[in-house]
């Protein structure tokens, strides 16, 4: 359990959060929904630091921010049309789709309410406290425990570099 | 002069009259964030001048004069004008966009200073993520420069947008790893023990890492935009980047922040690099403040010396040669580290 | 009301079927894109709070972070080239109209 | 081994920029700060147009020959005389367009009679731009306390009464007026080229009232026609 203060801050930043995840999907001027997306993964750091990851918060922040988001927008003013209002942003599916992600939810919230409302359901920390430097704690995991499927994301980086270069690249002829 | 002394007894003031808790907290943090306010505002008008006074120096002229002595209060007139000044908004701009980037620009550059030591013990939040706190806190710069380019509806603006998010965003990644060295030597990402591990001179860091300082220094201009890596603003070829359409005091806000941004890499090589607030006999603020403006002194000096860059080189130099000398430095750093410890430890 | 686990996974799954929705019906290409991002968030916030409610001791949760962080920004630049690849080819960034493969 | 040739020369010639800006850092400043100190303007510098008068008598020197009227490339002098009962021209109105000067001071070396001179003044900046337009009041106000030599008159053979070596343009005047019939009318061609002609002043001054008036203004207009028919050629067809 979170103390008072810290779950009004968690109120907070959940509502940013998904007020500004609506807005991502629903805004018909792409560079705003970027900017929003922004916004949401911002607050989603917020959320890092609620649970004491701050280490990962500062990641999030300089990767999604930095760098995702950037390439979100560098690809927005690469590409026109985009944010012309005639154009139609939603598909034909619209009605199936929020059916589907309405059906998703319900379950997912169901499942959660079931598994962790319920008395020795799952198995909760007695003090739910990291107690230490997470970033000295996760530095020792990625170099010990995870050192494979570290170097293996690290491979993946650069083949997903190559390929993008490759991809994006202009034909010769 | 010893201002951790005087903090101490703010607090206890505070704490007497029964601010406890939270409300305390609050107070504090408030107090602090406004008194930071007060001293990077005044800090942003000095170093506006003092950049005016060393080119004009380095020119053969004299600067600016006329307003309080030497000029010195020239800055506050300017700024008392640019208030004055009608506030433009382009009838086709991106109204929201263009309103917010120079406030997410000015404030992301306060952000900042929450993990900057000023001395000792004198840091608003020593957070255990420090400089990674500040590297992230600082992308919001680019961020903000987009928005100002795309919401001016202007092409020069968008232009200057697009070439400083693309020059920020190259440069970061040397910036970033040459500032890795220090950290693998200070084996911290806090700024307060890394400012604790160079107590004397010769263990400023500087001389271990005398490569990665080249290259931060370097990555640093062009970070902030600085000659000779300004092409963002370049006046002969954009007019004036990403600010074109600002005016008022919203150009003002993208000005301060411009020498802020300048004051921020410069505080920060002082404490990776050059040891920090330690310092002998004068108060720690002190030496913090004096070696940070030594540090903007030689960004001006550079700024004022060398021509701009034309925008391939530009890229050329951060992938072709920061990069690689980046990694170079990491790695040479791993491996002295390691034998150090091998031979000494 | 207390926070606890469930406040986070509830965030999580209300995040999840926004990108979900999102993913299903926008036409832009960029716009999808966007979308999964938010999933991943989603996904990154149950790992961490489990993280911290369940093996405080032991962050195993926080070093999964680490690797969808990763592989997100490895799933961002393969995902931008082919939309400039679809941007190009098709005049457009329009995943309806790439259908090529439709009967 | 070139490359490494290469940085080092570079990475020399970088530290070499940085020393000389340094060594100018500690140098005197060569600037004026401007309206509190000024650049003392040298005699001859082209500044704004003034009428000069004399100093004892605190007349005019100019006596509305339109010889500057006719030098003046951009037509910004205009004068207005009448013929006084002493069939001298007498002048009525001398205006300066400044709007349109462009200070090539080729008024001041058509003038005979140091009437008019470029004076060093170069601040004349108003809130109107009707407030340019200098009338003949202004002007001689202007030329007060300009300092200039009469011009040496070097050569007058022609002259059968010769003047006193300096005087004043208006002393001279009654002397002349009887050569006047004389002389003006063997040379009418003279006026275009008036500084080769100005073998003698008087002759100069007489001759050309009378002849001017009409024909004068004339081929000045004419001149002028062909002149901006050309410059317009050349844009259109771009």
């Amino acid at each position: 359990m979170l103390s008072e203060t810290a779950s009004l801050v968690f109120y907070t930043i959940a509502f940013v959060t998904i007020a500004s995840a609506v807005m991502t999907v629903s805004l018909k001027n792409i560079f705003h929904s970027a900017l929003f997306l922004i916004l949401c993964l911002f607050s989603v750091a917020g959320i890092f630091i609620l649970c004491e990851a701050e280490f990962l918060a500062g990641v999030q922040v300089l990767i999604y921010v930095g760098g995702i988001a950037m390439l979100m927008i560098f690809a927005v003013m690469l590409t026109r049309q985009l944010t012309s209002f005639n154009v139609k942003q939603l598909n034909e599916q619209k009605a199936l789709g929020s059916l589907v992600a309405f059906c998703f939810l319900l379950i997912a919230l169901g499942a959660a309410s079931k598994t962790l409302s319920v008395k020795g359901g799952f198995p909760l920390a007695e003090n739910p406290h990291i107690s230490g430097n997470t970033t000295h704690m996760l530095g020792n995991l990625l170099l010990t425990d995870y050192v494979l499927p570290f170097e293996l994301v690290s491979v993946l980086l650069v083949a997903a570099l190559i390929g993008a270069v490759v991809l994006a690249k202009k034909d010769e002829e | 002069m010893e201002l951790e002394k005087l903090f101490a007894f703010f607090g206890d003031l505070l704490a007497q009259i029964g601010l406890t808790g939270v409300a305390l907290t609050v107070v504090v943090n408030v107090l602090v964030a406004a008194m930071l306010l007060g001293v990077l505002a005044v800090m942003a008008l000095f170093l506006v001048w003092w950049e005016r006074k060393v080119s004009a120096h380095i020119q053969d002229r004299l600067g600016p004069m006329r307003v309080g002595w030497h000029g010195s209060l020239q800055t506050l007139a300017d700024g008392v004008k640019l208030l004055q000044k009608e506030d433009i908004t382009p009838t086709n701009a991106d109204r929201p966009v263009f309103f917010w980037a120079p406030v997410i620009v000015y404030s992301s550059c306060f952000m900042a200073y929450v993990t900057i030591p000023w001395g000792k013990g004198l840091i608003p939040a020593d957070l255990n993520i420090g400089i990674l706190y500040i590297i992230a806190i600082t992308t919001f710069t680019v961020i903000s420069l987009l928005m100002a380019g795309w919401g001016s509806n202007n092409k020069w603006a968008l232009l200057g947008g697009m070439r400083s998010a693309a020059q920020i965003i190259s440069y970061e990644v040397p910036l970033t790893l040459s500032i890795l060295g220090v950290v693998m030597l200070a084996g911290s990402l806090s700024m307060q023990t890394i400012v604790a591990g160079q107590q004397e001179i010769w263990n400023w860091y500087i001389w271990r890492q005398p490569l990665g300082f080249l290259i931060y220094i370097i990555a640093a201009t062009a970070e902030v935009n600085r000659t000779p890596f300004d092409l963002p603003e370049a006046e002969q070829e954009l007019v004036a980047g990403f600010n074109v359409e600002y005016s008022g005091m919203k150009f003002a806000m993208f000005f301060l922040a411009e020498f802020l941004n300048m004051f921020t890499v410069s505080a920060i090589a002082t404490t990776l690099f050059l040891g920090g607030w330690n310092g002998p006999i004068l108060p720690s603020w002190m030496w913090f403040i004096g070696k940070t403006l030594a540090v903007v002194f030689v960004l001006m000096w550079i700024r004022w010396t060398y021509p701009r860059l034309r925008v391939d080189h530009l890229m050329e130099f951060a992938w072709k040669w920061l990069l690689p000398l980046a990694f170079l430095n990491l790695v040479l750093t791993g491996i002295g580290y390691e034998l150090w410890q091998r031979i000494f430890g | 009301m207390q926070v606890g686990l469930i406040h986070f996974v509830a965030l999580a799954a209300i995040l999840f079927s926004i990108g979900m929705y999102g993913a299903l019906t926008r036409r832009n290409a960029i716009g999808i894109l966007m979308s999964i991002e938010l999933m991943f968030n989603a996904v990154n916030i149950n790992f961490v709070a489990f993280a911290k409610f369940i093996s405080p001791v032991e962050i195993t949760g926080q070093v999964f972070v680490v690797f969808v962080i990763a592989i997100a920004a490895a799933e961002t630049t393969v995902g931008l080239a082919i939309v400039l690849l679809i941007y190009r080819n098709f005049k457009g960034v329009f995943v309806d109209r790439v259908n090529l493969m439709k009967w | 081994m070139s490359l490494f040739k290469k940085v080092i020369d570079g990475v020399y010639n970088l530290l070499l920029g940085l020393k000389v800006t340094s060594l100018r850092l500690p140098e005197r400043a060569v600037t004026l700060q401007y309206p509190d100190e000024r650049w003392e303007m040298p005699e001859r510098s082209r500044g704004i147009v003034v009428l000069l008068s004399d100093k004892e008598t605190g007349k005019l020197n100019c006596t509305a020959c339109l010889l500057c009227q006719k030098a003046c490339p951009t037509a910004a002098i205009t004068i207005e005389r009448e013929k006084g009962e002493d069939k001298k021209w007498h002048l009525t109105s001398f205006t300066v367009d400044n709007t349109i000067c462009c200070f090539c001071g080729l008024c001041e070396e058509a003038c005979n009679f140091s009437a008019l001179k470029m004076a060093t003044k170069y601040e004349f900046s108003v809130y109107d731009q009707s407030e340019l337009v200098f009338d003949m009041k202004k002007l001689q106000e202007l030329g007060r306390d300009v300092p200039y030599t009469p011009r040496p008159k070097k050569k007058k053979p022609v002259v059968k009464k010769p003047a006193p070596a300096e005087p004043a343009a208006d002393e001279m005047k009654p002397k002349a007026e009887p050569e006047k019939e004389t002389e003006s009318k063997p040379e009418p061609e003279a006026e275009t080229k008036p500084e080769a002609a100005s073998g003698d002043l008087f002759d100069d001054a007489k001759k050309e009232p009378e002849s001017n008036p009409e024909s004068g203004a004339e081929p000045a207009q004419k001149e002028n026609k062909p002149d901006s028919s050309e410059d317009k050629k050349p844009e259109a067809q771009e």
